[in-house]
């Protein structure tokens, strides 16, 4: 009992330092596998906290979460995303279009200004600082992965990486919200990636690449 | 009574309308060293063009036919509005000048469209002319009327004169010079005098009343030169009748009234002659140069006015 | 009981242009349908000429209440002030309804003929409710119809490049210039709380000094684009010269005069004048539309634009009026204030005669002689006589000549601009003197212009085939002309038909304002000197005298032809060159070839006037506006990333202002 | 139980469609599902009038506000069925672009549409939120062509961002509401927290964050400036029914879903702060659009930047509150829908007849297909705000409201906004429609689908213009007693 008490501990108190480094990693990363790895080492950090605070807690429900994160982040999304690639026959090259340095650097600045950001709303709220802003850091990588990985693919794990980031301010602040809410959630992140899925098939169908900073037909 | 004598002033006016031109071109032939005609020569020129045959242009519609008999008709109803005698009109009314000056105007109107109808280049261009001196004089005849009239606090002729009469004669404002300077000149372009326009030449870069009546003749030609001889008249009677009025009939009695014929005379003299001598001294000018000479009248007049609020204080 | 009848015949009026008359006409194509349509339209006209003339006169006031229908109040009531502009209307409408009996036959096929009568019944309904509307909204309704329909009669008659150039630019000014009427009566409401003409009205008072002068600025910038003010009066010499000649004579006699009533209505009726200032403003806006706006007009070859353009000089006299009638009330002068007013407003009503009288005009010799270009027109007065005789009339009017009915409204003006010099204020006793020199200015000008119109026109010789050919219009045409000439002599000899029961409007919206001895005087003289005029010139013309036909004196040349006639350009020339400043006219002359000057091939010679507003205020504005949506639409790159960019920084600053907040 | 009927036809619906193969009876079996969709949307919005709110369950709940919503939709999906159903006779076959396909993908999209009126739960409320981007994407992706994937994968990504952000907003106003001692689930039901929320006392500034994410979320959903930049894209690409739901119907459920989030925040911090950003966002969305709208090539994003341009219109209307401006806005949302449908469906036939939807290659299109042509003159003078149509009522009760609470700066960028939409639209139309013809369509006349839905719309805007019909106007009453 002890031990699983302070492994709990162990686990709430230094997850978010692990989720930073997945965020350095991911900024850096230059190969879509490498990236989507990170990915699902990231939810597998998340789906153990969730397991921490529902034993803390004494939530039945977050149980459940967290066996769905395991099951649709850590290992079928990643699946999936091999799968797409191998299917695609793309490189796998993220494209970005900044330098790993400067990455590394907006990444830096990003969990400041996190920090910064969350420092406020902590206190007032009462929740433990750094989960916070590992969430809104979290959110704010995926933002700008989504803006600066020209690759489809890429977009979409930043939009997943700011999901994570979401579900993790929900669970720090409320211990998440009701199951069946979340149940829904979940099943919207899948659909949207099926349809995300098809629409990546159909880009590299119509256009050759994958390329989201080449579609420009529509503009003004 | 006092109807009667308005009428008789009126009829004083046009029929004493062609003997101004003869006295004006005596004079004239005297300053010049010539015989000159007789002061009554006018009349007798009226009376041939009125036994000569009319002729007109093919071209010519209905208006041409029309147009003397209006610009007689409006020139007569001008004269009935100037006091001669006596410090009153036929028409007279409040605020009859704008009446009187859009009256001229309208003879005018007239005269162009007829001076259009013969088809030939000479009357457009003689109606053309015309019609930038005449919009252009407007202005300084209407502003020279509307400074003596805020100086008399009246709105009509009459009015004016009645105020002026009872002023002493030495207390000649400078809103009475300067509304006189310009109001001048405006008759001398509105009556077709030089230096605004030969009423002598049949020239074709200098005329523009000659040029509009060049395809009349005969009784036409006649009501058109004895309206313009009224006209002259009645501008002149005009300036005799605003600016030193002293001595017209204040009752209505047989002597007082021939009195002020006989000043009313000896008042319009010196203004005859001194037309004269303008028209033999002075070249005629240029067509473009007469917008200058109105707006020298127009800016005498703008000042004409802006005086009158100095002078009322 | 009497009032009930008059309510009746108001309602029949509207029902019969708005509803019944526009239904019978797009239902059926039938010739006897399109007769009742007509017959019905013009009827009820001549209804609404009796139900003015009755409100007009004998103050009775009709009120028809559709608000319990409508989702926002709306109703119409028909006051003094409602009356002479509703009366205005119909007695346009009766003479140019007829008019256009045969002009819409001649030019257009069934079909599009029974359309353009619709549009017509329509738009005319749409500017009895503009002057009646008692509510913000039924007058609002009727302001933006008015200009739609008219734009629809525009673009029946064709639509080329140009027309449709044109009729955007009518369109895009109209709108702009309705949003500024919107505004103005907006900013009411806050005070007010309803759009209600009754609740203004009492409510004005307590709008404070800042709102009510924003409320003038609006109206007078509003009322002014619609009437033609400069350098608002862009889309005038655009959108009228295309229209049908009766449409034509409906916008520019009619529609402009429902500016005029609005800015009444608002300014006199609502702020019972601007502030101290406004009247001065006026003046000077109105003092140069008038004069820019007949110099424009002289310098104009095609008869339609020239009378566009001398629309634009009419309503600078009107407003000449109201910014005097302005100024007076400023300098509590109520009497003078009035006399300017009643001015202003027989202007109006004037304009409204002798300006439609003039485009009927120009329809007729379009219809005769296919075209309204000057230089192709002449020798018409014998071939045209009754027409010529209509036509001369107008002009005479238009130019301000004694006995008709221009004159007495610019007569009142002028009379109430002496009257400047009784008041305290020296600017004002300045000003409003001198200001007689700048309307003796339009007026000459105004003489001069429609010298060339009708001396060109009608006068001397044909200067084409088609001239030559011309032949006298039908007899509904004549008759439409005949009717309104009648009118504008009628009130031009006896004006005060007008004058008494202007006067006693006039008392109504300016308090104070006795009966001027003036409006008497003129009244009682000009008959005089109409039958000393008429009496010596029937005498004259009765005297026994032989005519003889002789060739045009050609300085002993033979054969006098056409081309040697002064033409309307020659003619406009010592004015056009005398103001140049003006016009600023582009030349341009281009010879061929250009290394050899001296002989040339070919010379051509192009000048393009009048388009300074558009350089110097509207080009820039327009493409300060299309560059911002240029510079937008770059924003809109294409790329997603910047798409969802713009995203997080939208929320960034969000959540900066948040944070500023706390 | 009756507030499951839309919601199981809808989603059965979709299966039946898909089963049948003949394009034929697909759209005979649409046009009959559809019938039956709307009949039980029109008995839960008369239910409604007659007995007040209904409740189904913890999840499901209809009120004044939502059964405006139905009838907004009802009446939309009824016309946008018609039309499609003449409209895809002119589709080639593919896999997926079949009628079939349609029918079904076009009722799992109304299916979440309806869902998102009837949810309870704010948290239902988003995941179908989210539902209506997943359903109706492959719709704007439809004709798999390179625009259509090309804006399908754009409005995919950015709406799907910008609801994670409404996301996170709705999970903060639940830690509010939470945090404040509300019991879970109830945090999440909006007829509790609207009961509850003024007694509780919620932070303050977490309900405000809450806002600024759900505006910024949603709002990227209604199209508000500067998250617009879907909008044109998919309005432009997609199959002309689609537009329309698009722009008729989806466009005014995210605009549902602010004004529930609105209620609640005034409710906890006052109006003033939702307002502020309402207007905001309204006035930048009109002047923003109404520019572009100047510059636009294309007749179906000159029509989807209009979309922006109202939406911001009400939006503007909402963010002024008071009984005129909430009239106003509501109102609208009806009228701009009607418009922008009869629009879209004029596009449509533009679109099959040339080809093409480029303004500058199409000229004198009055004398080529005069029918169309006079329903994009009722449409464009009605979205311009002209009398005697219906978006000039009201259009002007949000500006008499604007002008009543003296808010000049909102105003005067509306009117001069309005001249500029007006002048865009007047310039592109005129260039349409009048002028020689370029090019002669192959068929000129509407068919019997077409014209009547058209007419149908045309007529609506013209009877709402002159009255709002008594029994419309208690619905929009009862909507905003629920706005109060």
């Amino acid at each position: 009992m002890g031990l699983v008490e302070i492994a709990t501990g162990k686990v709430l108190s230094s997850f978010s330092v692990f989720l930073f480094l997945t965020i350095l990693l991911l900024v850096v990363a230059r190969r879509i596998s490498t990236s989507v790895l990170l990915f699902s080492v990231q939810s597998a950090i998340i789906a153990a906290e969730v397991f921490a605070t529902g034993f803390r807690e004494r939530l039945a429900e977050a149980y459940v979460v967290g066996a769905l994160i395991l099951v649709i982040k850590v290992v079928a999304i990643p699946r999936a995303f091999f799968g797409l690639v191998d299917h695609l026959k793309t490189s796998h090259d993220v494209k970005a279009s900044t330098t790993p340095t400067q990455s590394v650097f907006i990444a830096a600045a990003m969990i400041y200004l996190s920090y910064a950001a969350v420092h406020s709303y902590g206190q007032s709220v009462h929740v433990p600082e750094d989960a916070l802003a590992a969430s809104v850091a979290l959110i704010l990588t995926g933002a700008f992965l989504m803006v600066s990985r020209n690759k489809a693919l890429m977009q979409m794990l930043g939009l997943l990486v700011l999901e994570n980031g979401i579900f993790l301010a929900a669970l720090t602040t409320t211990f998440g919200m009701p199951l069946v809410i979340e149940i829904g959630v979940f099943f919207d992140i899948l659909i949207g990636l099926l349809l995300m899925g098809i629409f990546t098939f159909r880009i590299r169908d119509t256009f050759d690449h994958l390329d989201v900073s080449k579609l420009r037909r529509l503009r003004g | 009574m006092k109807i009667a004598i308005n009428v008789l002033q009126a009829l004083a006016l046009i029929l004493g309308g062609p003997l101004v031109r003869g006295i004006v071109a005596r004079v004239k032939a005297f300053l010049q060293r010539r015989q000159g005609a007789s002061i009554w020569r006018p009349y007798s020129d009226l009376a041939k063009l009125f036994r000569k045959e009319d002729l007109v242009p093919p071209t010519a519609s209905s208006i041409f036919r029309v147009v003397p008999f209006v610009l007689f008709g409006t020139t007569i109803c001008v004269a009935s509005f100037v006091p001669l005698v006596q410090p009153s009109a036929l028409l007279a009314s409040r605020g009859d000048f704008f009446l009187f000056v859009y009256l001229l105007a309208m003879g005018r109107f007239f005269l162009s469209l007829g001076g259009f109808d013969g088809g030939s280049s000479f009357g457009g261009m003689g109606a053309s002319r015309e019609a930038l001196v005449s919009s252009l004089a407007e202005a300084p005849f209407l502003l020279s009327l509307v400074a003596v009239a805020i100086l008399a606090s009246h709105a009509d002729i009459a009015g004016m004169v009645a105020w002026t009469m009872q002023q002493n004669i030495f207390n000649i404002s400078a809103v009475h010079i300067l509304a006189f300077t310009s109001l001048a000149m405006v008759v001398i372009a509105e009556t077709g005098r030089m230096p605004v326009d030969n009423p002598t030449t049949h020239l074709e870069l200098t005329m523009i009343h000659e040029g509009m009546v060049l395809e009349y003749s005969g009784p036409r030609l006649a009501l058109i030169e004895w309206a313009s001889a009224v006209k002259l008249h009645a501008m002149l009677a005009l300036l005799v009748a605003l600016f030193v009025p002293w001595g017209m009939a204040s009752s209505v009695s047989v002597g007082a009234i021939g009195l002020a014929l006989i000043l009313y005379c000896a008042k319009a003299a010196p203004l005859m002659v001194l037309l004269a001598v303008i028209e033999s001294g002075m070249a005629k000018l240029r067509m473009y140069l007469v917008p200058d000479f109105l707006g020298v009248a127009s800016a005498v007049s703008a000042l004409a006015v802006i005086f009158t609020i100095l002078v009322k204080r | 009981m009497q009032l009930v009848s008059i309510d009746r015949a108001f309602v029949f009026l509207l029902a019969t242009l708005g509803l019944f008359s526009p239904l019978v006409l797009v239902a059926s194509q039938a010739k006897r349908a399109r007769i009742l349509a007509i017959a019905l339209i013009v009827g009820s006209n001549v209804v609404g000429c009796f139900v003015a003339a009755l409100c007009f006169w004998r103050e009775s006031v009709v009120l028809v209440d559709f608000s319990s229908f409508t989702p926002f109040p709306f109703a119409l009531e028909i006051d003094r002030l409602s009356a002479l502009f509703l009366l205005l209307i119909c007695t346009v409408a009766v003479p140019v309804a007829i008019f256009a009996v045969s002009y819409f036959g001649d030019h257009y096929g069934k079909e599009r003929r029974n359309w353009m009568w619709a549009f017509f019944s329509l738009f005319l309904v749409s500017m009895i409710v503009v002057v009646t509307a008692r509510t913000g909204f039924a007058f609002l309704v009727g302001w933006e119809l008015m200009t739609l329909l008219s734009a629809g009669l525009i673009l029946m008659e064709g639509d080329s490049t140009e027309r449709r150039h044109n009729v955007f630019l009518y369109l895009l000014m109209m709108h702009a210039g309705a949003a500024a009427v919107v505004a103005s009566f907006f900013l009411f409401l806050p005070y007010s709380h309803s759009l209600d003409f009754a609740s203004i009205r009492t409510a004005s008072g307590a709008v404070p000094a800042g709102t009510r002068t924003l409320v003038f600025l609006l109206a007078f910038l509003g009322f002014g684009t619609k009437a033609g003010i400069i350098p608002l009066h862009l889309w005038l010499p655009r959108a009228h010269p295309i229209a049908p000649s009766p449409v034509s004579a409906l916008m520019s006699g009619v529609m402009l005069k429902t500016a005029v009533y609005g800015f009444v209505r608002f300014v006199f009726d609502f702020l019972g004048g601007g502030p101290w200032w406004s009247g001065y403003a006026v003046l000077s806006v109105a003092a140069v539309t008038g004069l820019l706006g007949i110099l424009y007009a002289i310098a104009e070859n095609d008869l339609k634009r020239l009378l566009a353009y001398s629309s634009v000089e009419n309503i600078g006299i009107i407003f000449l009026g109201l910014g005097t009638s302005l100024i007076f009330l400023a300098h509590h002068a109520p009497v003078w204030a009035g006399l300017a007013l009643v001015g202003a407003l027989l202007h109006a009503f004037n304009h409204a005669l002798f300006k439609s009288l003039l485009f009927l005009g120009a329809g007729a010799i379009s219809n005769a002689a296919h075209t309204v270009d000057l230089e192709k027109l002449g020798g018409l007065q014998s071939r045209m006589p009754v027409t010529g005789a209509t036509l001369l009339v107008a002009c005479c009017s238009i130019a301000g000549l004694p006995l008709f009915n221009g004159f007495v409204s610019e007569w009142v003006i002028f009379r109430s601009l002496l009257a400047g010099s009784v008041l305290i204020n020296t600017k004002a006793q300045v000003l409003l003197p001198l200001t007689v020199g700048v309307l003796a200015l339009i007026g000459g000008l105004a003489a001069a212009c429609f010298v060339k119109v009708f001396g060109v026109a009608f006068l001397g010789r044909p200067r084409s085939k088609a001239a030559e050919h011309a032949e006298e219009v039908p007899l509904a045409m004549r008759t439409g002309l005949g009717l309104l000439a009648t009118s504008c002599v009628g009130i031009g000899i006896f004006p005060g038909l007008l004058l008494r029961p202007l006067v006693s409007l006039v008392q109504v919206l300016v308090p104070g304002a006795g009966v001027p001895p003036e409006t008497v005087s003129i009244a009682r003289v000009i008959p005089f000197a109409a039958a000393i005029i008429l009496g010596v010139s029937i005498t004259a013309a009765l005297l026994k005298r032989r005519e003889r036909m002789v060739r045009t004196w050609a300085c002993g040349l033979p054969g006098l032809t056409s081309r040697m006639q002064y033409t309307s350009t020659a003619f406009s020339k010592p004015i056009r060159f005398v103001f140049s400043s003006v016009y600023r006219p582009d030349r341009k002359i281009d010879k061929l070839p250009t290394d050899q000057p001296y002989f040339p091939v070919s010379i051509t010679y192009r000048s393009v006037r009048t388009t300074s507003y558009e350089k110097a205020i509207y080009r820039p504005f327009a493409e300060m506006i299309l560059s911002a949506a240029h510079r937008l639409r770059r924003m809109q790159t294409g790329n997603i990333q910047v798409y969802l960019l713009y995203i997080f920084l939208t929320l960034v600053l969000l959540l900066a202002f948040l944070r500023f907040q706390k | 139980m009756i507030l499951l009927m839309p919601l199981l036809i809808a989603l059965l619906g979709a299966f039946v469609v898909l089963g049948f193969r003949n394009p034929r009876l697909a759209t005979r079996a649409a046009l009959l599902i559809g019938g039956l969709e709307i009949a039980s949307l029109v008995v839960i919005v008369w239910q409604v009038h007659e007995r007040g709110a209904l409740q189904v369950g913890r999840y499901l709940r209809v009120d004044g506000l939502s059964s405006f919503f139905l009838m907004n939709i009802a009446f939309i999906s009824g016309l946008v069925l018609v039309y499609a159903s003449g409209y895809l006779s002119h589709t080639g076959e593919g896999r997926f672009s079949s009628p079939r396909w349609f029918y079904a993908l076009v009722f799992l999209f109304l299916f979440t549409m309806i869902s998102v009126c009837l949810s309870a739960n704010l948290g239902l409320l988003w995941i179908m939120m989210e539902g209506t981007t997943l359903a109706s994407a492959l719709l704007v992706g439809f004709y798999n062509t390179e625009g259509a994937v090309e804006a399908g994968w754009k409005y995919l990504m950015v709406c799907t961002v910008g609801i994670a952000f409404a996301l996170f907003g709705t999970i903060v106003l639940y830690l509010a509401a939470v945090k404040a001692g509300m019991n879970p689930p109830a945090a999440l039901n909006w007829v509790s927290l609207m009961d509850a929320v003024p007694r509780m006392g919620l932070d303050p500034h977490l309900v405000k964050l809450a806002f600024v994410f759900i505006i910024v979320g949603y709002g990227t959903k209604i199209g508000f400036v500067p998250m617009h930049s879907w909008l044109p894209d998919a309005h432009a690409e997609a199959p002309t029914p689609i537009s329309a739901l698009l722009s008729a119907v989806l466009l005014n459920c995210a605009m549902y879903a602010v004004m529930r989030y609105e209620v609640i925040v005034s409710h906890s911090v006052g109006p003033a702060f939702p307002h502020t950003l309402l207007l905001i966002f309204g006035v930048l969305s009109i002047v923003v659009a109404g520019l572009l709208i100047l510059v636009q090539r294309n007749l179906k994003r000159l029509m989807a930047y209009s979309s922006v341009e109202h939406m911001g219109i009400i939006a503007i209307g909402l963010g002024l509150g008071g009984p005129l401006g909430l009239f106003g806005a509501l109102l609208h949302t009806f009228n701009h829908s009607v418009a922008k449908s009869l629009l879209f469906f004029s596009a449509g036939n533009v679109r099959h007849n040339f080809g093409t939807l480029r303004m500058d290659s199409i000229t004198g299109m009055s004398r080529t297909m005069p029918q169309t042509s006079a329903a994009l003159i009722v449409g464009g003078l009605a979205i311009v705000g002209l009398p005697p149509f219906s978006l000039f009522i009201s259009e002007f009760a949000i500006l008499s409201q604007a002008f009543t609470q003296a808010q000049y700066f909102v105003a005067t960028l509306f009117l001069i906004t309005l001249s500029v939409v007006f002048g865009g639209f007047a310039y592109h139309f005129l260039r349409l429609l009048g002028g020689e013809p370029n090019s002669v369509p192959p068929s000129s006349k509407l068919i019997p689908s077409e014209y009547s839905v058209m007419g149908i719309a045309a007529l609506c805007l013209i009877c709402f213009g002159v009255r709002v019909p008594h029994l419309f106007s208690v619905l929009v009453q009862e909507a905003i007693a629920v706005l109060r």
